[in-house]
C-alpha cells in the first residue's frame, strides 16, 4: 500500500534518501535524552519503510519513477532511477532496519556502550546512503554513494575505539577505498570513456563494436573494485568489520554494506554488460569460478573459526559469492537467484547475528565452543538460530532453498559444472559448520564447573531475532514479491 | 681593434673567474669579484652599452662589493675545506655548458648589423624614438617610455629588496654614549677629504640624475651614487650622526614615495584617459608629455633607490656595530 | 675559423657563465655561493650586451652624422637585470648575517647538521 | 572609466597599496588596506574571467605602446581563470593571517609582513598577466623577493636556512630563464609572446631556439618545484609562518605551472615542444615519479607541515602530468587542478596553522586528541584531507576524474591506473593525522585547548565549503578549465597552421599573421 498518494513519484525518492538523513540529524540533536533520540530513530525507521512501500507499489505497477538532481561533470549527473531490483534491496534493507533498531536499542543499553549518539547518527547516514546507492540512476552516482556509505561506517566499524577497533578499520577502510578507487573508478570511467555514457540501460551500455578484451579487462576490475561484494582475496574487510557492536555486523555487515556490494555487482551485470553481453566474455567465467572458489574456501575457514562472529562473518563472504556467481552465470534463473538471495540471505543472516548479540549481551560468549547447553537456557533464541542455519544450509522450509534452486537451475541450464560442484560443496560445508552448533546447543550438557542463571536475552532483544527467524520462513511460503520483483527486472532487460 | 681589446678583457675575467673557484681567503674573493665586474663593465662600455657599465660599476663594483665586505666583517673571512666531492656539480655544470655552446652554434654571428634582433623591433627605438619620445638617448627613451613597466617593476624589486633586508636585519637605533666608538672620529684627514669630496659627490648625483635623457645616465645609477655620498659619510663620521642627518624612518618613507610616485605617473595618465604610464596624454603636446612623465618617473627611482641602497647598508653597518668588529 | 670569428664572444661567455654556476652550486661558504650568483648573473648580462652590440656602431645616444647604432634594448633589459641582481645579492647578504648569528657558521654542511634535517 | 584598465589592475592594486602600507605603519590599518586591496583584486579577476568567457583575449597595451614595442597586458581565460584562484586565495588567507602571524611573528614585523605580502600578490599577478617574456622575469623576480622575506620572517631558525636554500634555487631557476629568454630574443628579436610564437615557428627548427626552450623548462620547473627539482619546497613550506605556508602553496607553484603552460603552448607551440623535442616523455615520467616518490615522503613525515609540503610536490605531478598528455582534456585537467589543489592545500595548511596557534607545534604528537578539544579545525583538516583523497563530492575528485579520463582518452592506461594508485598514498598520509585526532588521547596538561578564534576559522571554513561546492557544481571550473584549454590549443595549432605555410620571418608575411592569430584568438 502507498501511504505517499499525494506525493509525485519522483518526490518518494527524495523522501527515501532524506528521511533517514533528517533523521540522523534529529538523532544529533536529541542526543541529550537517550529515550528521545531512540524514539526518533524508530519512527525515521517506520517512515522511511512507508516510503519504500509507496516506491515498491508503484514499481509493480510498472511507473518508472526518476529524478535528476545537478550535473557533476558536463552531460553527467547525480540522478535516481527507481528499478525492481533497487526496490528490492530497499523494501529489505528498510524493513530490517526497523527490526535493527529495535535491537539496537535493547544491545546497546544491556551493554551500556559508549557514544551512542555518534552510534545512532551514522546508522541512520548509512542507511540514507544505501537508500541513495539503491535507486541510484548511473554509474557515477552509485561510486558517489558507495563511497559515502564507505566513510560513513567507518566510525560505526570503529565505534570500541581501542586497538583492535582501531586495527579492524585501518583494514576496512584500507581495502575498501583502495579497492574502489584503483579499480572500481579506473573501471567506471574506461566505461566512460569508451562508451561515453554511465546510464544502466537494460541489456548494458556495451555492443559488438568494443573490444571484448577491454571489456574483460573492465568487467575484472568492477568484481574486484566493488570491494563490498567481498570477492576473495579482496573479503578481509569483512572479518575486520566484526569489531563493531552487533547491530552494525547485524544490518550493515550481513545486509546493508555487503549488498550494496553485491548489488552493485548485479546492477553491472545486468545493465552495464547485460546479461547477453556477459554470456559472450571469456573474463565472466574467471570471475565465475573466482566466486566459486571463494565460496568453498571461505565455508573452509568458517569452519576452522571458534569465534562466533568471525564464523557468521566467513559465512557471509561464501554467501555474498553464491550472487556473484548467479550474476555471473548469465542466465535468467542465475540472474533471479542472485537477486532472491539478496533477500533470502539477508533475513538468515541476520538472525544468526541477533542470536550471537543476544548471547553475547545476556551469557557474555563469544566462542562457539563455550555454546553446550545453552538450548535449554535460552530456547527460542536458539530455535530462531536453527531456522536461520537451515536458511544457510540452503533446506526448506527456510527461504534459502528457494534462492539457491534458482541458483542451481541457472547453473544446470547453462552446464556450469563447476558452480554446480561449487554450490553442492558449500551446502554441505555450510551443514558442517553450523549443525554442530546447534547440536551442542541442545544436546550437550553445560560445562562443569560455573553455572550461568541468565535465561532468554531481554524483550528488545529477542523479539527482533524472532521476527527475522518467522520473516525467513515466511518468504519461503510466500515468496512472490521478492520474486515479482526479480522477474521484473529482467523483463525490462530484453 | 675593438675586438682585439675584447678578446683581452674577457681572458682577463675568465682568469679572475678561475681564481676566485680556487681561492679560500673570501676577503680576496670578494675583492677579485669587484675586479670581476669592473672588467666587464669595461667590456659593456667597448661593446656600447655605456647606461650598463655606469651601472654595473655602481652596483657590482661598488654597492655590492661594500655590503660582501660588511657581511665578511660578522662571518669571518676564510672559507673552511669543504669535505664532499665536487664531481656532481662539475657533471652539472660542463652538461649546461654543453647545452649552451650547442645552442650559439646556430646564433646569428657576432656583431653582424643584419642580425633577427638588429632588424625587428629595434629599428623603431633607433629610428623613431627621437621623434616620438624626444630625447637623444634611446636606452632611456626605451627604459622610461616604451618599456616603463618594466622599469616600474624594477623600482619595485629594488624595493622589496629592502623590506627582505630590513625585516631580516632590522636598523637598531643605538644610544648615545655608544656612538663615541663607531666610526672614524679619530682620523682628521679623513674627515677634510670626506667633507670636501661628499658635496660633489651629491652633486655629480643630480648631474646624472637630470642629464640622464642625454647621456648616459639616469634615476638609478644617480640614486646609487648619492647613495654612496652618504654611506661615505657614515664610515667616516659613524652611522648615529648619519642617522641624524638621513633617520632610518625618513628613508623607509622615501623608499615607498618614490614607487608611488612612479606609478602614481601612471595612475595621473590613466586619469587622463590614457593607457597607464602613457606620458603623451600628460601634456597638450605629446613629446613635452614624455618629457614630463620621463623626468617624474627617474625621480622615483632615483628616489627609491637612494633611499633603499642607504638604509640597506644602515641596516648591515648597525648590524656590524653591534657585534663590535673593529 | 670562420665559425670562431662568429662565435668566439659567446663561447668565452658561457665558460664565465660556467664558472660562476660551478661555484654556486659547489662551494660550501654561503658567502661564496653568493659571488657565485653575482659572477654566473653579470655573464649572462654580458651575453645578452654582446647580441647588441653591431660592429661599426657606436653607443644608442643621438650623434650628428651617426648612422650606425648598437641595439639599445638588450642594454635597457640588462639594466633592470642587474637591479634584480643587487636586490637578490642583498637579501640573500642579510640572511647570511642572520644565518651566522644563529649558528655561529656559515658553511653549508655544518649547519647542516646542527638541526635535523627538514 | 575603469573598465578599460581591468587588465592592469590586479598588479596595480596591491603594488600601490604595498608603499601605503609601509608608511602607514599601523597594523591593524595595513590589514584592513591589504583585505580591501586583495579582495578588489579578486574582484576585478572575476570581472576579467567573465569577460574573457564571454568575449575572448583582452589586450592592453602599458604606455599606449603598441606591442611588440611595448609591454602588452595579455589576459585571456587561462590566466584569468588562475589569477581568480591566485587572488581569491590571498584574500581568505589575509583574513585568516591577523590572528595567526601574532603567534609566529613579533608584533613589529607585520606592518612588513603585510607590504611583502602585498609586493608577492603583486608580483604573481604580473606573472600571469602579462604577455611579455621579460617583464614575466621582473614579476618573476618581484614575487620572490617578496617570498624570502615572507618565508624569513618565522621565529624558527630553520626557516632561515631554508630561505636561503630557496634564494639560491630560485636565483638560479631566474637566471635560466633569463639565459632562456636571451637566447629566444637572439633569434627573433622580440619579447612579446604571441610576436615570439610566430617568429619561432618560422624557423622549422633552430638549436639557439631548442636550446633556450630548455633553459627555460629548467628555470621553470625549478620554480614549480617539479621533482627531482623540488629540494627547496619541502623545508620553506615547513619552516615559513603557517599563513606564508597557506598562501604560498596554494599559489606560487601553480603560477610558476602557467608559466610553463603558457610557454610551451602558447610561445613554442604544442607539437614543437612534445612532438619535435618529445619533451611530454620526459615531462610523464618526471610527473608519475614525483607522484609516488613524494607522497611516499610525506606518508613517513613526523612534521604535519613537511607532510603536507612533500604531498604539493606530488600534487605538482599531477598539474605535470596533465600537461603531459597533450591534449585539450590533458591541460584542462591540468588547470582544474591548479584550481582545486590551491583550494585543498590553502584550506590544510590553515587547520594547520590553526593547530600551531593552540599547541605551538605541528608535529603529528601535538595532534592527539585534537578532534576532540579542535573540533571545527579537525573537521575542516578532515573534509579538506578527503579531498586531497579524492573521495567524490569533493575538488579532489573532480580534478582526479578528469586527469583519468584525459589518460585514458590517449589510451595511457597504465598512466591512469598510476594516477589513482598514487592517491592511496594519499590516503595513509591523511590518514596517520586523522587517527592521531580521532583515536589518542591528548597528552597531560592540554585538557584545556580551545578553538581557534573566528577570524582563523571562518576563512578556513569558507575555502573548506569551496572545496565541497566546486565538487558538487563544477559548471564554472569545468567551462572556464575547457574554455581556456581549447584556447590555448587552437592558438598553437593555429599559429603552426599559419607557419607551415610561410617561409622565413619576411616583415609582412609576420603583420599578416599577427593580424590572423588575432583573429583566431578572439
Amino acid at each position: 500500500m502507498n501511504l505517499w498518494q499525494g506525493l509525485a513519484p519522483s518526490q518518494l525518492i527524495v523522501l527515501a534518501v532524506l528521511v533517514p538523513f533528517v533523521g540522523a540529524l534529529l538523532v544529533a540533536a536529541t542526543g541529550k535524552k537517550p529515550n528521545l533520540r531512540e524514539a526518533v530513530t524508530l519512527v525515521t525507521a517506520v517512515t522511511l519503510f512507508t516510503v519504500v512501500m509507496g516506491i515498491t507499489d508503484l514499481t509493480l505497477q510498472g511507473t518508472p519513477i526518476s529524478l535528476h538532481i545537478i550535473d557533476i561533470f558536463p552531460g553527467l549527473s547525480i540522478q535516481f532511477d527507481v528499478e525492481p531490483l533497487g526496490v528490492l534491496f530497499a523494501l529489505v534493507a528498510s524493513f530490517l532496519w526497523i527490526v535493527t533498531s529495535v535491537y539496537a536499542v535493547g544491545y546497546m543499553r544491556g551493554n551500556n556502550e559508549g557514544n551512542q549518539t555518534r552510534f545512532f547518527f551514522c546508522f541512520a547516514f548509512s542507511i540514507s546512503s544505501v537508500m541513495a546507492i539503491c535507486f541510484s540512476g548511473n554509474l557515477l552516482t552509485l561510486f558517489v554513494f558507495y563511497e559515502v556509505l564507505t566513510l560513513a561506517t567507518y566510525p560505526l566499524v570503529t565505534h570500541a575505539g581501542n586497538d583492535a577497533a582501531k586495527q579492524g578499520g585501518r583494514t576496512y577502510l584500507g581495502i575498501l577505498l583502495s579497492t574502489s578507487i584503483c579499480f572500481l573508478l579506473f573501471a567506471i570511467v574506461g566505461t566512460y570513456s569508451l562508451t561515453g555514457t554511465l546510464e544502466f540501460k537494460p541489456g548494458g551500455v556495451f555492443d559488438d563494436t568494443h573490444n571484448k578484451a577491454i571489456m574483460g579487462l573492465l568487467l575484472v576490475l568492477f568484481s574486484f573494485g566493488i570491494g563490498k561484494a567481498a570477492l576473495m582475496p579482496f573479503h578481509r574487510w569483512l572479518p575486520a568489520a566484526m569489531v563493531a557492536p552487533t547491530p552494525v555486523s547485524a544490518l550493515l555487515h550481513a545486509v546493508a554494506v555487503v549488498k550494496a556490494g553485491v548489488f552493485s555487482i548485479l546492477k553491472v551485470a545486468v545493465y552495464v554488460f547485460g546479461i547477453d553481453g556477459l554470456s559472450e566474455l571469456t573474463a565472466t567465467d574467471f570471475v565465475l569460478y573466482m566466486a566459486a572458489a571463494t565460496m568453498v574456501i571461505a565455508s573452509i575457514i568458517a569452519l576452522t573459526k571458534d569465534n562466533l562472529k568471525a564464523r557468521l562473518a566467513y559465512s557471509t563472504v561464501a554467501q555474498l559469492s553464491y550472487i556473484v556467481l548467479g550474476a555471473m552465470l548469465a542466465t535468467t534463473a542465475g540472474a533471479i537467484g542472485g537477486a532472491m538471495h539478496i533477500a533470502t540471505h539477508a533475513f538468515g543472516k541476520i538472525t544468526l547475528f541477533f542470536v550471537a548479540g543476544a548471547i553475547y549481551t545476556t551469557a557474555h560468549k563469544k566462542l562457539v565452543s563455550e555454546l553446550d547447553g545453552i538450548g535449554k537456557r535460552m530456547p527460542l533464541t536458539m530455535a530462531a538460530f536453527t531456522i536461520g542455519a537451515i536458511s544457510m544450509i540452503g533446506l526448506p522450509p527456510a527461504a534459502g532453498f528457494i534462492s539457491k534452486w534458482y541458483l542451481l537451475l541457472g547453473a544446470l541450464d547453462v552446464g556450469q559444472w563447476v558452480a554446480v560442484i561449487a554450490l553442492v560443496l558449500s551446502t554441505l560445508l555450510n551443514a558442517a559448520y553450523f549443525i554442530p552448533i546447534i547440536y551442542a546447543a541442545y544436546f550437550k550438557q553445560e560445562k562443569a564447573g560455573h553455572h550461568d542463571t541468565h535465561g532468554e536475552a531481554s524483550l528488545p532483544i529477542l523479539i527482533p531475532l524472532l521476527i527475522t527467524a518467522a520473516m525467513t520462513l515466511l518468504v519461503f511460503f510466500n515468496p512472490d514479491l521478492p520474486l515479482a520483483l526479480a522477474k521484473q527486472m529482467l523483463e525490462v532487460s530484453p | 681593434m675593438a675586438e682585439f681589446i675584447d678578446l683581452v678583457l674577457l681572458a682577463m675575467l675568465a682568469i679572475t673567474a678561475l681564481r676566485i673557484i680556487f681561492l679560500k681567503d673570501l676577503f680576496a674573493v670578494v675583492m677579485l669579484f669587484g675586479i670581476y665586474s669592473f672588467l666587464s663593465a669595461l667590456i659593456f662600455v667597448s661593446l656600447d652599452a655605456v647606461d650598463v657599465a655606469f651601472t654595473e660599476a655602481s652596483v657590482g663594483a661598488g654597492i655590492s662589493t661594500v655590503l660582501m665586505l660588511g657581511t665578511l666583517a660578522l662571518t669571518g673571512r676564510t672559507e673552511k675545506e669543504n669535505q664532499h666531492s665536487s664531481l656532481l656539480p662539475l657533471v652539472v655544470v660542463v652538461v649546461t655548458g654543453a647545452a649552451l655552446i650547442y645552442g650559439t652554434l646556430d646564433m646569428p654571428p657576432f656583431g653582424a648589423a643584419d642580425n633577427p634582433i638588429h632588424e625587428h623591433v629595434a629599428p623603431r627605438y633607433i629610428e623613431e624614438s627621437p621623434k616620438e619620445v624626444g630625447l637623444p638617448n634611446m636606452v632611456t627613451s626605451v627604459l622610461a617610455s616604451y618599456r616603463g613597466f618594466d622599469t616600474m617593476g624594477e623600482t619595485v624589486v629594488v624595493f622589496s629588496a629592502a623590506i627582505g633586508v630590513l625585516s631580516l636585519l632590522g636598523v637598531r637605533r643605538r644610544k648615545e654614549n655608544e656612538s663615541a666608538e663607531s666610526g672614524l672620529m679619530e682620523h682628521r684627514v679623513l674627515h677634510v677629504i670626506a667633507k670636501l669630496v661628499i658635496p660633489m659627490i651629491i652633486l655629480f648625483a643630480l648631474y646624472v640624475q637630470f642629464h640622464g635623457d642625454f647621456g648616459p645616465g639616469g634615476g638609478f645609477q644617480a640614486g646609487v651614487i648619492a647613495a654612496a655620498a652618504f654611506i661615505l659619510y657614515s664610515l667616516v663620521f659613524g652611522l648615529p650622526r648619519a642617522f641624524a642627518v638621513v633617520s632610518p624612518t625618513v628613508l623607509r618613507y622615501l623608499a615607498a614615495f618614490g614607487v608611488l610616485l612612479y606609478a602614481g605617473v601612471g595612475v595621473v595618465s590613466m586619469l587622463k584617459g590614457g593607457h597607464f604610464l602613457d606620458y603623451n596624454v600628460l601634456a597638450a603636446n605629446p613629446i613635452s608629455g614624455q618629457h614630463y612623465g620621463i623626468i617624474i618617473i627617474e625621480l622615483g627611482v632615483g628616489i627609491t633607490v637612494f633611499a633603499v641602497m642607504l638604509s640597506i647598508f644602515y641596516a648591515f653597518g648597525s648590524q656590524a656595530e653591534r657585534s663590535d668588529i673593529k | 675559423m670562420n665559425h670562431v670569428l662568429d662565435y668566439y664572444n659567446y663561447w668565452i661567455v658561457v665558460f664565465l657563465m660556467m664558472s660562476g654556476f660551478y661555484i654556486v652550486i659547489s662551494a660550501n661558504n654561503l658567502v661564496k655561493k653568493i659571488v657565485g650568483l653575482n659572477i654566473f648573473q653579470t655573464s649572462v648580462f654580458m651575453l645578452y650586451i654582446s647580441m647588441g652590440k653591431v660592429s661599426g656602431g657606436t653607443a644608442p645616444i643621438v650623434v650628428e652624422g651617426v648612422t650606425q647604432y648598437s641595439n639599445p634594448l638588450p642594454h635597457v633589459l640588462i639594466l633592470t637585470a642587474i637591479v634584480v641582481g643587487v636586490a637578490t645579492t642583498a637579501v640573500g647578504l642579510s640572511l647570511i648575517v642572520r644565518i651566522k648569528r644563529a649558528y655561529g657558521t656559515v658553511e653549508e654542511n655544518e649547519f647542516e647538521n646542527k638541526d635535523d634535517a627538514i | 572609466m575603469l573598465e578599460q584598465h581591468l587588465a592592469v589592475l590586479p598588479i596595480l592594486l596591491p603594488l600601490m597599496a604595498a608603499p601605503i602600507v609601509l608608511i602607514l605603519g599601523r597594523n591593524a590599518l595595513s590589514w584592513g588596506l591589504a583585505i580591501l586591496v586583495s579582495g578588489l583584486a579578486c574582484f576585478v579577476a572575476w570581472q576579467l574571467l567573465a569577460a574573457t568567457l564571454s568575449d575572448g583575449v583582452i589586450r592592453y597595451a602599458v604606455g599606449g605602446w603598441a606591442p611588440p614595442w611595448g609591454i602588452e597586458m595579455r589576459i585571456d581565460t587561462a590566466n584569468a581563470f588562475v589569477l581568480l584562484a591566485v587572488t581569491a586565495i590571498s584574500t581568505f588567507v589575509l583574513l585568516y593571517s591577523k590572528e595567526s602571524i601574532k603567534k609566529e611573528m613579533d608584533e613589529s614585523q607585520h606592518g612588513l609582513f603585510y607590504t611583502a605580502y602585498l609586493l608577492c600578490l603583486a608580483g604573481l599577478s604580473g606573472i600571469l598577466i602579462t604577455g611579455d617574456a621579460f617583464n614575466l622575469f621582473v614579476f618573476l623576480e618581484i614575487s620572490s623577493l617578496a617570498t624570502y622575506t615572507l618565508v624569513s620572517l618565522a621565529r624558527d631558525r630553520r626557516c632561515l636556512t631554508a630561505t636561503f636554500r630557496y634564494l639560491v634555487m630560485g636565483t638560479i631557476g631566474a637566471t635560466f630563464i633569463l639565459i632562456g629568454v636571451g637566447m629566444l630574443y637572439m633569434k627573433t628579436g622580440t619579447l612579446n609572446m604571441l610576436d615570439l610564437a610566430e617568429r619561432i615557428h618560422a624557423y622549422d627548427s633552430s638549436r639557439t631556439i631548442n636550446t633556450g626552450l630548455a633553459f627555460i623548462m629548467v628555470g621553470v620547473s625549478i620554480k614549480l618545484a617539479l621533482f627531482p627539482l623540488h629540494a627547496w619546497l619541502p623545508a620553506a613550506y615547513t619552516h615559513a609562518p603557517s599563513a606564508v605556508t597557506a598562501f604560498l602553496a596554494s599559489t606560487a607553484t601553480k603560477v610558476a605551472v602557467y608559466v610553463m603552460i603558457r610557454f610551451i603552448f602558447t610561445v613554442f607551440g604544442a607539437e614543437h615542444v612534445f612532438e619535435d623535442m618529445s619533451m611530454d616523455w620526459i615531462l610523464m615520467v618526471l610527473a608519475i615519479v614525483a607522484i609516488f616518490k613524494c607522497s611516499y615522503m610525506a606518508t613517513v613525515q613526523s612534521n604535519v607541515k613537511t607532510v603536507l609540503a612533500y604531498s604539493s610536490v606530488a600534487q605538482i605531478g599531477y598539474m605535470v602530468l596533465g600537461i603531459s598528455l597533450v591534449s585539450a582534456t590533458g591541460l584542462m585537467a591540468s588547470l582544474i587542478h591548479i584550481f582545486n589543489h590551491a583550494l585543498m592545500k590553502g584550506a590544510l595548511f590553515m587547520a594547520v596553522g590553526a593547530v600551531f596557534y593552540r599547541m605551538g607545534s605541528v608535529d603529528i604528537k601535538a595532534f592527539r586528541g585534537l578532534g576532540r578539544l579542535m573540533p571545527w579545525t579537525m573537521a575542516a583538516f578532515t573534509l579538506a584531507g578527503l579531498s586531497i583523497i579524492g573521495v567524490p563530492l569533493t575538488v579532489g575528485f573532480v580534478s582526479k576524474w578528469y586527469l583519468v579520463t584525459a589518460a585514458l582518452e590517449q589510451n595511457h592506461w597504465v598512466v591512469a591506473g598510476l594516477v589513482l594508485a598514487g592517491s592511496l598514498l594519499a590516503v595513509v598520509y591523511i590518514g596517520r593525522v586523522l587517527e592521531a585526532a580521532y583515536f589518542q588521547q591528548p597528552d597531560e596538561g592540554q585538557a584545556d585547548v580551545k578553538e581557534v578564534p573566528l577570524t582563523m576559522l571562518i576563512p578556513m571554513w569558507l575555502l573548506v565549503l569551496a572545496n565541497v561546492y566546486f565538487g558538487v557544481d563544477t559548471s564554472l571550473t569545468s567551462e572556464a578549465a575547457k574554455h581556456a584549454s581549447d584556447l590555448l590549443f587552437q592558438n598553437s595549432d593555429a599559429i603552426s597552421a599559419l607557419m607551415d605555410s610561410l617561409h622565413g620571418p619576411t616583415a609582412q608575411a609576420v603583420s599578416e599573421t599577427s593580424g590572423l592569430t588575432g583573429e583566431v584568438l578572439q
